[in-house]
């Protein structure tokens, strides 16, 4: 589907997303709580049918948090990214997905080790990468750790 | 025939010496620990020189060199690793069943020297001939399955359970068809002694003579072997890439050793076991032809116990060929492997086999 | 009937499967005399060819009058990700004009924090770096692997501009 | 706990971990696995052994040196991973580079993705127990290497990329050396098949193994040859082509059986590929300057970028939110291991632990992919 029928049809299912036109992929951007609906949309809805997530992240901002979605439809060939702006940047906390793109499971673990987004239902949300005990979330614009990070 | 290669000459002689000497009992006594003392020398031996083969084969079969270092061509490596292990601390894991973590390198060692003890490798170069010989091998070679369950049990690991709990499904379903295979060769031999089974064959070896369904009982009893040693492709009881070293996990120092080198001696008795039944122990190689007899004649005069070992080699190889080659087979395939092919198919050669003692039909 | 023929076909394919398998390593192994690829490292050191590109170390190039290209402009520090490069200038007055110009004093590189991806080198202007062909690195204190790349003694050379 | 573990059989179930130091794991991964029996129950990777924090240490890099970086992550694809980023910065600033680059890039991820998967057939092949297949594959990965190393001045973490073209030229010697390993490997390649594609004990072992359907693959985002086996058509140099891979003939292998053969077959038909690709450019390499003209200081206009390739292991993603400075605002790498990895649980339950191991060498993981 085209950018621009893509951009009508999000904005009639969901007003309150903030659509952008970034240099390749159309980006928009929606508060985290209406997030989840808006993901299962873009899942199962015919038209959009967004079954391939290739790629899950998450920015810090330093006022907020964005986790953003990389999405793709296989079988229409058309792709997005899907961004859930969570203003809380003391206790952010988002929907998971996991059930809708599989793949999210460890993304999402990874995420919440590295910036301490807490991911709602999330089956096993553990850290992943660095070990229990560690302290603060690395990735975090505002992380500090002496012993490791020497800034240039 | 052959007479001037006869080992029991020489025995005869140190008997007989040793008899102007002492005493009888004293003589027996003597004589068991000069026996003794051979038979592990001889074991030791044999380790450090097929662990060393084995290193060497697999390199050439992987394009590599393999040891070279340590005296010529490496030929010292296996005594340098030897001395290595022998110095290692004898580690007992903590909460290991001690005894029997300590005693089961010790059965699996033992079992290769009961077996030795009836294989005849050349004219009167044989311990002692059983008239039970066959019997009594089956019934030994059985037993170093269980060091290996011990031992594997004992360590009090999960990777050496699994390991030990495979090797003994695996023992159990293919000493079967060891077991056939032989019984097969016994039907057409008329014995269970391993002298006379090498006697029957001087006129040309069983695998030779015995027709398809010879043939099919040694390709059987390799695979069965194989599969009874532990080793490749049927190493599952360590299967190195799935449960790091299987039952030996734990073990180090010379009590690895022990298994390490149990495993080089199985595979020196099967082989002999094989060479005795299919390929006719020491015989040199005849052909049953009136045409043919001046071909034999140089055979004989290559001494028997070249022919022996000869023999044992070839197979040693053959089977260390099949372990750099093939992938491992899973368990469930080891036991399909077993039970669905080899054991019909082996039933079918023991009814094929009877037929054809039973009408004589043999060269 | 058919069910047996299947079975024994299964038996014949497997076996020849195995046997194709069994060609190639024992050709190998037959052959081994001319197929071995291995080499036996520290003896053949002699005729070991190491390509003239070969990212081993990174070294000053000094000519025979122990001069070298480095007037110490800092590119190669700023261009080295993992600050394995420090230089040390310093300022002295050129007797012939009477200006101060800058040279370096120390050109240290921390070898243990280099991950050889020749970014120094292609950043320097006056080709003063490049990469050695050296391998055998390997040193029992971590100390040892901090070198001043400038040799002592050495000066810069005349027409090198800055 | 105790009761829990009791399965309905009455058989105890029990865990085993696999790993941090394994044979087959290739790499510090540990798997805790639930057993009952030897079937398993549950796969559950830990990971993170090797982390190395390259996505934070991206943040205070400038592009040029992101690139090194990634040589790091998949070293099996060093030469593709430091593409993605060349391109994602060359597409940023809408830099062309000559075609003379994009041949010699696409000429080496292709003898990369060779190595890659020559290395894989090898591991394959010890994982199952036939140990000569790895000293096999190692022979001819070698003089793949023995050509970078001539090239590109390293054998492994290559650094070749730059934003902008490449770090040398090709050496002289280059595309004499590649013809001749061409002819000599495609007399290897058949023995490859006699080893393990048609023995017998390997088809057993690998058929019906780790069914993957191409539903789960595509929930489970997971690309490269593992993915294709499914039938989900990722390939990245189709769909979205780079490089010279417009303008070169391939096929994209694409099975439906899913299963581990399928996904060790896929990759041996890649090698074929690999070769007919590398055939087809290796005579026309096109004169040009091997370096876009470029500013000193590389700074991304504001916005976010991602740039995706194949690697030898699948789709391969950089993703950079610039905020205009010479450093990136926030890097992150996509690698094809993490999500391959995160589909083993599902495809492993219910087969045997030895099964596990020949699932986990067809996903082809490399460690420290994962972990970053």
């Amino acid at each position: 589907m085209e950018n621009e029928k893509l951009r009508q049809l999000i904005s009639s299912w969901e007003p309150s997303v903030e659509l952008i036109d970034g240099p390749q992929y159309l980006e928009v951007v929606v508060p985290s709580a209406q997030f989840r609906a808006l993901a299962e949309k873009l899942r199962f809805d015919n038209q959009t049918q967004f079954d391939y997530m290739f790629n899950m992240t998450c920015v810090d901002w330093n006022d907020h948090f964005q986790t953003i979605y990389h999405l793709e439809s296989t079988k229409l060939n058309h792709a997005l990214v899907l961004k859930a702006k969570i203003a809380d940047h003391n206790q952010p906390e988002v929907d998971t997905i996991c059930d809708i793109w599989r793949t999210a499971e460890l993304h999402e673990r990874e995420v919440f080790d590295l910036f301490g987004v807490k991911f709602n239902q999330h089956p096993d949300l553990r850290r992943l990468l660095l070990t229990d005990e560690w302290v603060g979330h690395p990735l975090r614009k505002d992380y500090v750790d002496e012993v490791n990070m020497v800034l240039r | 025939m052959n007479a001037i290669y006869d080992f029991s000459i020489l025995t005869a002689w140190i008997h007989q010496w040793l008899s102007g000497l002492m005493e009888p009992t004293a003589v027996m006594i003597t004589e068991m620990v000069i026996i003794g003392t051979i038979l592990i020398l001889f074991v030791a031996a044999m380790g450090l020189v097929l662990v060393l083969a084995e290193r060497k084969v697999a390199a050439f079969f992987q394009l590599r060199l393999g040891p070279n270092r340590v005296g010529p061509w490496g030929i010292l490596q296996t005594l340098a690793d030897f001395l290595k292990l022998l110095t290692k601390e004898l580690i007992t894991t903590k909460s290991a069943d001690k005894f029997l973590y300590n005693l089961a390198p010790f059965i699996v060692m033992i079992t290769p020297f009961l077996a030795l003890g009836v294989i005849p490798f050349a004219p009167g170069l044989q311990i002692m001939d059983l008239n039970i010989g066959v019997f009594f091998i089956t019934a030994v070679s059985s037993m170093g399955v269980l060091g290996i369950l011990i031992g594997g049990w004992a360590s009090n690991n999960k990777y050496s359970l699994i390991g030990g709990m495979r090797s003994a499904a695996m023992v159990v379903s293919y000493e079967l068809s060891v077991t056939l295979a032989i019984m097969t060769m016994v039907i057409l031999t008329g014995t269970l002694s391993m002298s006379e089974i090498v006697n029957s064959q001087a006129d040309g070896w069983w695998i030779i003579k015995g027709h398809i369904p010879a043939l099919i009982a040694f390709i059987i009893y390799l695979i069965a072997s194989t599969a009874e040693t532990n080793r490749g492709p049927f190493d599952l009881a360590e299967a190195e890439s799935e449960l790091t070293a299987g039952f030996h996990t734990e073990y180090g120092g010379i009590k690895f050793a022990f298994f390490f080198l149990s495993e080089f001696v199985n595979m020196l008795i099967v082989s002999s076991i094989a060479t005795v039944i299919f390929f006719g122990g020491w015989m040199p190689f005849h052909l049953p032809f009136e045409w043919a007899t001046g071909f034999n004649h140089i055979m004989d005069f290559i001494p028997g116990i070249v022919w022996g070992f000869g023999k044992v080699t070839f197979i040693i190889f053959l089977m260390m060929w099949f372990r750099w080659t093939f992938p491992r087979l899973r368990i469930d395939q080891i036991l399909n492997l077993e039970w669905k092919y080899l054991l019909p198919m082996n039933l079918i050669n023991f009814l094929l086999m009877s037929l054809i003692a039973l009408t004589g039909f043999y060269l | 009937m058919n069910s047996i023929i299947k079975y024994l076909k299964g038996i014949s394919q497997g076996l020849n499967t195995l046997w194709s398998g069994m060609k190639v390593t024992g050709y190998y192994f037959f052959n081994a005399r001319k197929e071995i690829i291995t080499v036996q490292y520290p003896d053949n050191k002699d005729t070991l060819k190491i390509p003239e590109r070969f990212r081993g170390r990174v070294i000053m190039v000094h000519d025979q009058n122990n001069e070298h290209a480095c007037n110490g402009c800092t590119m190669c520090e700023m261009a080295c990700p993992n600050g394995s490069i420090k230089v040390i200038t310093d300022k002295v007055l050129d007797p012939n004009t009477g200006k101060s110009v800058r040279i370096i004093d120390q050109h240290v590189y921390y070898f243990s924090m280099c991950t050889l991806c020749n970014l120094c080198v292609q950043a320097c202007p006056s080709d003063a770096l490049a990469m050695d062909g050296s391998y055998e690195n390997a040193v029992f204190n971590r100390e040892e692997l901090t070198f001043v790349l400038n040799l002592p003694g050495s000066k810069i050379r005349d027409n090198v501009k800055d | 706990m105790q009761a829990e573990l009791i399965s309905k059989e009455g058989t105890q179930e029990y865990f085993v971990n696999m790993g941090p130091q394994h044979p087959s794991t290739h790499g510090v991964l540990r798997l805790l696995l639930t057993l009952d029996g030897e079937i398993i129950r549950k796969v559950e990777p830990h990971i993170g052994y090797v982390h190395r924090s390259i996505e934070k240490m991206a943040e205070f890099d400038t592009y040029k040196q992101i690139v090194h970086l990634t040589d790091r992550l998949d070293y099996l694809s060093a030469h593709m991973n430091n593409e993605a980023v060349a391109l994602l910065v060359e597409n940023a600033l809408q830099i062309e580079v000559s075609d003379r680059v994009k041949v010699i890039r696409t000429i080496m991820n292709e003898l990369t993705r060779l190595g890659s998967h020559q290395l894989w057939w090898g591991v394959i092949g010890m994982d199952m127990g036939a140990i000569t297949t790895f000293l096999y594959a190692f022979r001819d990965r070698e003089l793949i290497n023995d050509i970078m190393e001539e090239t590109t001045g390293a054998r492994l973490t290559m650094n070749y990329n730059t934003p902008g073209g490449l770090m040398f030229d090709l050496h002289h010697n280059f595309q004499k050396q590649v013809k001749d390993y061409l002819k000599f490997f495609k007399t290897k390649l058949p023995e490859y098949d006699q080893l393990l594609s048609g023995n017998v004990i390997f088809t057993e072992r690998t058929k019906g193994v780790g069914k993957l359907s191409l539903a789960d693959a595509i929930s489970y985002g997971v690309t490269g040859p593992s993915g294709r086996a499914s039938g989900f058509s990722c390939d990245v140099r189709k769909t979205q082509p780079y490089s010279a891979y417009d303008r070169v003939k391939f096929n994209e292998i694409l099975m439906v059986e899913g299963d581990s053969f399928a996904r060790y077959q896929s990759r041996v038909n890649e090698m074929w590929e690999s070769i007919s690709i590398i055939e087809q450019l290796i005579d026309n390499i096109p004169e040009g300057p091997i370096m876009a003209p470029m500013k000193a200081v590389v700074k991304l206009p504001k916005g976010e970028f991602y740039q995706r390739v194949e690697t030898a292991r699948g789709e391969f993603g950089v993703y950079v939110v610039s905020d205009g400075n010479k450093t990136p605002y926030r890097v992150k790498f996509r690698s094809p291991g993490f999500s391959n990895l995160s589909v083993l649980d599902h495809i492993s339950r219910g087969h045997k632990i030895a099964d596990l191991v020949a699932i986990m060498s067809t996903l082809d993981l490399v460690i420290p992919d994962i972990d970053r």
